[in-house]
């Protein structure tokens, strides 16, 4: 079982090529086939899961030559680490949930649409398990011209506009991503490197200048991706005019591309950078929170609300990332996988009542738990577990995520992005308020079915979840922990190199206390190399000295010029 | 017997004049019938050449040419008579499908 | 049996899924019911036994921790799921699940009838399990799940008539302004974590770690930052200034639930924790100072707005406000025990209160009901002279009353004049003393005037309901009644543990939670100003002058409702301004609307439709359109005539052959 | 003699291409077509290929020519009625007179070394030309021979296919 991960990959490509041969008509077939298949992966993609083991080296590696272009090396490398794995796990798990929910919701040209899945679904999971970077370029790629035809095609009243706003700038954001990328691929040439090995460029020691415009420019695809304030504003067309299932992969998967990019290329490849900016990056996560939250308050459409849900979500992953702490890494991972069930649960939700009532406007609603109880009940859930209910899933990752941040120099950060969480519990319940309770005043309303059998065994995989991920995270974060582990001590190092903005030094409470000993604990491995009493987060902001003290076994000296 | 060069002038004369006629015209009918002019022009190059160099495979060309005129011909045609069933006209103006 | 202490909140789980995931099927009042009520009395038998064995055990051994499963550990961050005992959360089980048992039993006949019956007692069950996981929990982040579960219970209770929209509203309202709390709450402890964690590399949230480690902490400073911010969390859980809006409207729900949630345990979660964490807060002079003024103002301040309503649950509501102001400005002073004291009785008599109003409005409700009136029945404007018609209900209603008012023998009194006197007598906060201790008898006097007026308008003079429904009230079943006769004796006889020395009594109370307070005893009394002690009869004086001022509190009250009922109306023509203030709840909701709901809402539209519609999307909509303009005039080229697209080839061809040719 | 006869085909020829370019009734230009297919015709005659010229006669001027005329005829297409484009008019001609130029260079001037084959003129008016292609077609472009059947298959279905209003 060497190739399972491979297999995992491609075995909705081979369910495209079976539902070639299925005539378009019989479209019960076509839905059970693609189910099927999404299912068969998902059991597969769990035979990865139990063969996983806890330690921080990427497994199931699979390393065969692929192009070879003149000096372009590309080479099928993959394999997954313990922070891979659990998007894996979810892409594939989010899967057969999003196939089941349109059986009714989509009736024309079915065939398509399946195959536009499925296809969705290899570039997603290729994305996360590529080794190679210009792989993962391709299989980055990949993932947006499904999901733009499923925009484009199947999509609401706006969905050409929608459609455009999100290839495009998607488009505009890996583009620059590629020129970095052969651009990073020519200074690891004069290195030594031979091929695309992600590996290998995280020894590649650049001067910070070139890691600036290289981080900038990954930075820039990724914060498109993620998306972070103010680079949002796709987001709310793309899942309001997405048919119900794309608008649960876009949220459940297709984001985490974004901030599983920073983890794994934008902050490993870059350290130095990735410190210089968490400021920058920390305050527009942060302006995410709190502005996606405001503006989800006011907003009339249920669906894009929850879109800007999402934005605030992923703000606090952000924020997670950018405490550079084993804590906040896992809270910012946990909190993709949290915001993937529940973010995906709250869009099938709307979803259903959408193709109940083909109208997603909050004043049609109200007063339908009286109608739908089973339904009120799961919303309620799920409502609870978007807001971070603790003993739901959304808890867990935010609260890490908090505590995480705290730790770091991001504390005032933390402050603000905490009020974050009363905000969300306003838009959340007020929505869940005006659609749920009240009179039952609309007589269109009056007429509504509850969840039938198919859509309640939709919901009950991700309710096991919310509650599992909320009560028991440990096996969760057992796995993805070594690999977070070295991620911080990867980037731990470089921190100590790097220059210190202004203003994270005024980020210090009164107690003045050296920076260094905040963000390592007295007995951490690394600690030992660092020369004692260097204070790291006090040094004057632009001292051209700084590479000094601890230039000799980590970085080489960084240039003063380059440091300004 | 006239020397080569006379044969390929003539021919040329011939190609300029189908050339002309596709790019003036608009009847699609006559800008049809002015590529076949453009083929015959060609076709009476290689029989030409066929001649002064003793070699007969520019002949056996002019056959293959034949062949591929006939075809386009009965293609052509055809979807001449589709696109005068659709639009009621065959000028080329109409054909306008690709304009955005 | 201290093993076995997850079982306490294990009964209302399995209370809850059976009911919530099953009662729809079962359909059969009694069934539920009974489910309901044995899960919940079923932990406190197992409570009981728990206590047992703790008073049986020496006081320094009475602390034990119990891990039942790890939860979150991440890095240096670990939190079990785990559960702590000592002579504080015996305590809060044994009021939980002992007023809880009786709260259920009560809802029984209280609900009887009512649309989605299961989903009241499975909602109850949840609510009884979070606020044990709240008092059990042996570190934050397991209080912290109680702490949000009551929250959520809370809401799903105040939104039980979810088809009313002021209930849905109070519930969301209750919702965020408990999610205030929990913004502080968070901060506190994010600060405490980190504060030990970098400086001292005690990376730990944990109860007993943190008490091992508290003589590390500075004396304000942090503290006060971190400790500040836990009472942030408190006042948004326990209703106090600024705050305490919610809990007025939280009346929407159903009356069980305003006795259990209300009044005798969620509200006073805020104050359970200031006692968990006592050892913190007594670090920090300046927190307790806040604290006591807070309360104290609190106290007041919601005393005053009682005396104004006319909803015989709001002014519940409101006492509820101020007594709890009372346990935080015990809290403040340092009488930690006093205040939990306070929370025991509070829970009692309150309890019974509501739970007599609720009968109230049962009764009311039905005769109305008989008339096909559409009078609010919890109006005591409609009510009056019920005493004959419900003798059960008065008698205990009566007592309960007398208990708040804090005359003695009942068990009010002990509690609140031990406040108040440690508000008069502690050695910490100086000259503001003695305003606290005036505020705190103003408020008292306070309390005894609206609890009596709500009295004499309910149960004396004439009934003012109409005629004809007057027939059909009629005194509730035993299954409410009994309940109400429990805790009624539990509100007169509750003091008696707690009788202070120099009334010749032992002060049981206190001396059972010494081990939990000691430690912060021992830190108030480094910054205490060790000035002369006040006297004996100084405390005679003062605890003389506290039922004196209960004694006037009540025959205020008895003049204006029973003797001459015009002054009422002449004091509201006399002060028509202030009246309208007060009965408007000096406009604290229209306040918070003004300053932070609407700001809110208007900027998120400003933000939705001025920063994201017209500044983000018009950069991108303008970058497309600069190409579309553009394009616009490269598009001339690409005509679609396919005649066009011909000439080009030409041209290019001939361009292309000739310059190969003629090069 | 055979110049002067050269002169005059080409002059008809010449004309009537001409002829099929300006006629409005596209009648009228088909008549012309089949004029300078038939001048075609006789210079392949002169050019020792006679059975081209039958063919040319045969498959253009019968076969490919009725076809037009049929089409022409069907649609009932009279006057090329739509107004002219005077600036299509001169850039096309511009374009056809350098074109002719091109051509005429390509043709004359740059003439490199071609492959020459056996066949004299001897040999085609002995043998005769008909045989002589005969023998070519059916030995070395046996294959391309085939294949061409296929392609008039694949035209006769084509245009059957998109003729028919409905299949």
């Amino acid at each position: 079982m060497s190739n399972v991960l491979s297999l995992t990959t491609f075995l909705p490509i081979l369910g495209v090529l079976l539902l070639l041969f299925i005539p378009k008509d019989s479209k019960g077939v076509l839905r059970n086939v693609t189910f099927a298949v999404t299912l068969v992966t998902f059991f597969v993609s769990l035979i990865i899961l139990t063969g996983f083991k806890a330690n921080a080296d990427f497994q199931f590696l699979e390393n065969v030559p692929w192009i070879a272009a003149g000096p372009f090396v590309m080479r099928y490398n993959i394999g997954i680490d313990g922070i891979s794995l659990w998007l894996v796990i979810l892409t594939t798990f989010i899967m057969p949930i999003a196939v089941l929910s349109t059986y009714t919701a989509v009736e024309e040209k079915v065939k398509e649409y399946m195959i536009c899945l499925l296809l969705l679904e290899t570039g997603m999971l290729g994305a996360f398990i590529s080794l190679d970077i210009f792989l993962f370029y391709i299989f980055w790629e990949v993932m947006l011209i499904p999901m733009y035809f499923m925009i484009g095609i199947w999509g609401g009243k706006n969905k050409i506009y929608a459609a455009v706003k999100f290839f495009v700038y998607t488009m505009v954001g890996s583009l620059l991503m590629l020129v970095a990328i052969v651009f990073l691929y020519f200074k690891g040439m004069q290195a030594g490197i031979t091929d695309f090995g992600l590996l290998q460029f995280f020894s590649l020691k650049l001067d910070l200048a070139t890691q600036i415009w290289l981080f900038l420019a990954f930075a820039f695809a990724f914060a498109i991706k993620v998306p972070m304030f103010p680079l949002h504003t796709w987001l709310p067309d793309a899942h309001t005019e997405a048919p119900t299932a794309g608008s649960v992969i876009l949220a459940a998967v297709l984001l985490k591309m974004g901030t599983y990019g920073y983890v794994r290329f934008a902050i490993p490849l870059f350290p130095e950078a990735a410190h210089k900016f968490a400021p920058l990056l920390a305050t527009l996560a942060v302006i995410g929170i709190i502005y996606a939250a405001l503006v989800a308050m006011v907003q009339e459409d249920v669906k894009k609300l929850v879109a800007y849900s999402s934005v605030a979500h992923l703000g606090f992953v952000m924020l997670g990332i950018f405490a550079f702490n084993v804590e906040g890494i896992t809270g910012g991972m946990l909190q993709m996988i949290n915001h993937g069930i529940s973010t995906g649960a709250l869009f099938l939700i709307v979803g259903f009542i959408y193709e109940r009532r083909h109208t997603r406007l909050i004043t049609d609603f109200g007063g339908l738990s009286k109608q739908m109880p089973i339904f009120a009940t799961i919303f309620m859930i799920v409502t609870f577990s978007s807001v971070g209910l603790p003993g739901t899933n959304g808890f867990v990752g935010e609260f890490l995520i908090l505590l995480g941040a705290f730790e770091s120099e991001l504390r005032w950060w933390t402050v603000i992005a905490t009020s974050g969480v009363i905000l969300s519990a306003v838009y959340m319940l007020w929505v869940f308020q005006r659609v749920m309770f009240g009179e039952l005043d609309n007589p269109k309303n009056q007429k509504l079915l509850d969840l039938n059998a198919r859509e309640i065994t939709i919901m009950v995989p991700l309710l096991i979840m919310i509650f599992f991920m909320g009560l028991y995270p440990k096996p969760f974060i057992d796995k993805m922990d070594p690999a977070i582990k070295k991620l911080v001590s990867q980037v731990r190092v470089a921190s100590v190199n790097a220059q210190v903005i202004p203003g994270a030094q005024q980020m210090q409470m009164p107690e003045g206390h050296p920076g260094m000993s905040q963000q390592m604990p007295a007995g951490h491995p690394d600690m030992q190399q660092m020369p004692s009493g260097h204070p790291g987060g006090a040094m004057p902001a632009g001292h051209p000295g700084m590479e000094a003290p601890a230039a000799p076994q980590a970085v080489p000296a960084v240039n003063p010029h380059d440091a300004k | 017997m006239e020397n080569l060069n006379s044969y390929l002038i003539v021919s040329a004369i011939l190609f300029a004049i189908g050339t002309i006629g596709v790019l003036t015209r608009k009847n699609v009918i006559v800008m049809f019938m002015s590529i076949e002019l453009m083929l015959n022009a060609v076709n009476l190059t290689f029989v030409a050449f066929s001649r002064y160099l003793g070699n007969l495979d520019g002949q056996i060309f002019v056959f293959f040419i034949m062949t591929v005129a006939a075809a386009e011909a009965a293609v052509g045609l055809a979807l001449i008579i589709a696109f005068f069933n659709n639009k009621e006209s065959i000028d080329v103006e109409d054909v306008n499908l690709m304009k955005w | 049996m201290f093993d076995n202490v997850w079982l306490i909140p294990l009964f209302p789980l399995i209370g809850f899924l059976i009911n919530g995931l099953f009662g729809k099927k079962i359909k059969n009042e009694a069934v539920i019911g009974a489910i309901g009520t044995l899960a919940i009395f079923a932990s406190f038998v197992v409570s009981c036994l728990i206590l047992m064995q703790m008073i049986g055990l020496p006081a320094e051994q009475r602390v034990f921790e119990k891990v039942l499963f790890p939860w979150i550990h991440s890095g240096n961050f670990k939190a079990d799921m785990a559960f702590l005992l000592d002579p504080l959360s015996c305590v809060m089980i044994m009021v939980v699940t002992g007023v809880g048992s009786l709260i259920h039993l009560y809802s029984i006949g209280y609900m009887h009838g009512e649309e989605g019956f299961y989903r009241f007692f499975a909602y109850l069950n949840l609510f009884c399990m979070s606020m044990l996981l709240l008092v059990l929990g042996s570190n934050m982040l397991v209080m912290f799940i109680g702490w949000e579960g009551v929250g959520l219970c809370s809401y799903l209770l105040i939104g039980y008539y979810f088809h009313k929209k002021s209930a849905g509203d109070a519930a969301k309202k209750a919702f965020v302004m408990n999610r205030v709390g929990d913004f502080g709450f968070l901060l506190g402890l994010f600060t405490l974590y980190w504060w030990f964690g970098s400086n001292h590399n005690i990376w730990t949230i944990n109860f007993v770690e943190i008490k091992a480690a508290s003589h590390l902490l500075p004396y304000g400073g942090v503290v006060t930052v971190a400790t500040l911010c836990f009472f942030v969390g408190a006042t948004g859980k326990s209703a106090q200034l600024p705050l305490f809006t919610w809990l007025p409207d939280a009346m929407e729900g159903p009356t069980p639930v305003s006795a259990l949630i209300h009044a005798a345990t969620m509200v006073t979660a805020g104050v359970y924790m200031i006692g968990r964490m006592s050892f913190v807060f007594a670090k920090s002079p300046d927190t307790l100072l806040v604290i006591a003024v807070v309360g104290a103002a609190t106290a007041i301040f919601a005393a005053t707005i009682g005396t104004a309503q006319n909803d015989i649950k709001r002014v519940l509501a409101y006492s509820t406000v101020s007594q709890l102001g009372f346990m935080f400005l015990a809290m403040g002073v340092g009488a930690f025990s006093a205040g939990i004291f306070h929370l025991m009785t509070h829970a009692f008599f309150k309890a019974c209160l509501f739970l007599g109003s609720g009968s109230v409005i049962h009764s009311m409700h039905h005769a109305l009901h008989k008339i096909h009136s559409h009078d609010d029945a919890q109006d005591m404007r409609n009510m009056g002279g019920l005493r004959k018609a419900m003798p059960i209900t008065f008698i205990t209603f009566a007592v309960s009353t007398i208990a708040i008012s804090g005359i003695p023998p009942l068990s009010g009194f002990f509690s609140k004049d031990e406040i108040l006197w440690m508000a008069f007598s502690n050695q910490f906060h100086g000259n503001v003393n003695i305003y606290l201790w005036g505020i705190g008898a103003v408020a008292a006097c306070f309390t005894a005037f609206y609890m009596w007026r709500l009295v004499f308008m309910t149960f004396f003079g004439d009934c003012r309901i109409n005629p004809t429904a007057k027939s059909y009230l009629h005194e509730s079943p035993l299954v409410i009644t009994i309940p109400l006769m429990v805790l009624g004796a539990l509100a007169a006889v509750g003091g008696f543990i707690g009788v202070p020395k120099i009334l010749g009594g032992l002060n049981h109370f206190e001396h059972w939670l010494e081990p939990v307070f000691e430690t912060a005893h021992e830190y108030s009394t480094q910054y205490a100003h060790h000035g002369a002690h006040p006297s004996h009869s100084v405390e005679w004086t003062l605890m003389i002058l506290s039922t004196v001022i209960a004694v006037i509190g009540i025959m205020i009250a008895a003049t204006m409702y029973v003797k001459n009922k015009s002054l009422p109306g002449r004091f509201v023509a006399t002060f028509p301004t202030l009246h309208r203030a007060v009965f408007n709840k000096w406009y604290v909701d229209e306040i918070y609307d003004y300053l932070f709901v609407n700001p809110c809402k208007a900027f998120g539209q400003f933000l939705w439709k001025g920063f994201d519609v017209l500044i983000v999307d018009g950069v991108v909509n303008g970058v497309a359109n600069t190409v579309m303009g553009f394009s616009g005039i490269f598009r001339y080229m690409q005509s679609g005539y396919i005649y066009n697209y011909a000439f080009s080839m030409a041209l290019g061809v001939v361009v292309m052959l000739g310059y190969f040719i003629f090069k | 003699m055979e110049t002067l006869f050269f002169l005059i085909i080409t002059l008809v020829a010449i004309v009537s291409a001409i002829l099929v370019i300006t006629c409005k009734n596209p009648i009228n230009s088909a008549l012309s077509l089949i004029m300078t297919f038939f001048c075609l015709a006789t210079y392949y005659v002169m050019l020792d290929a006679p059975f081209m010229a039958a063919v040319q006669v045969m498959v253009y001027a019968g076969a490919i020519m009725v076809l037009i005329v049929f089409t022409i005829m069907l649609l009932n297409i009279r006057v090329d009625s739509s107004k002219k484009h005077s600036h299509k008019l001169v850039l096309g001609s511009i374009i056809g007179f350098f074109t002719l130029l091109n051509t005429i260079f390509v043709l004359v001037k740059s003439r490199a070394a071609l492959p020459t084959g056996p066949y004299s003129g001897e040999m085609l008016r002995s043998i005769g030309h008909t045989e002589l292609v005969g023998r070519e077609m059916f030995t070395n472009f046996l294959l391309p021979f085939e294949i061409t059947s296929i392609l008039l298959l694949v035209a006769i279905i084509g245009a059957v296919i998109l003729a028919k209003k409905k299949i």
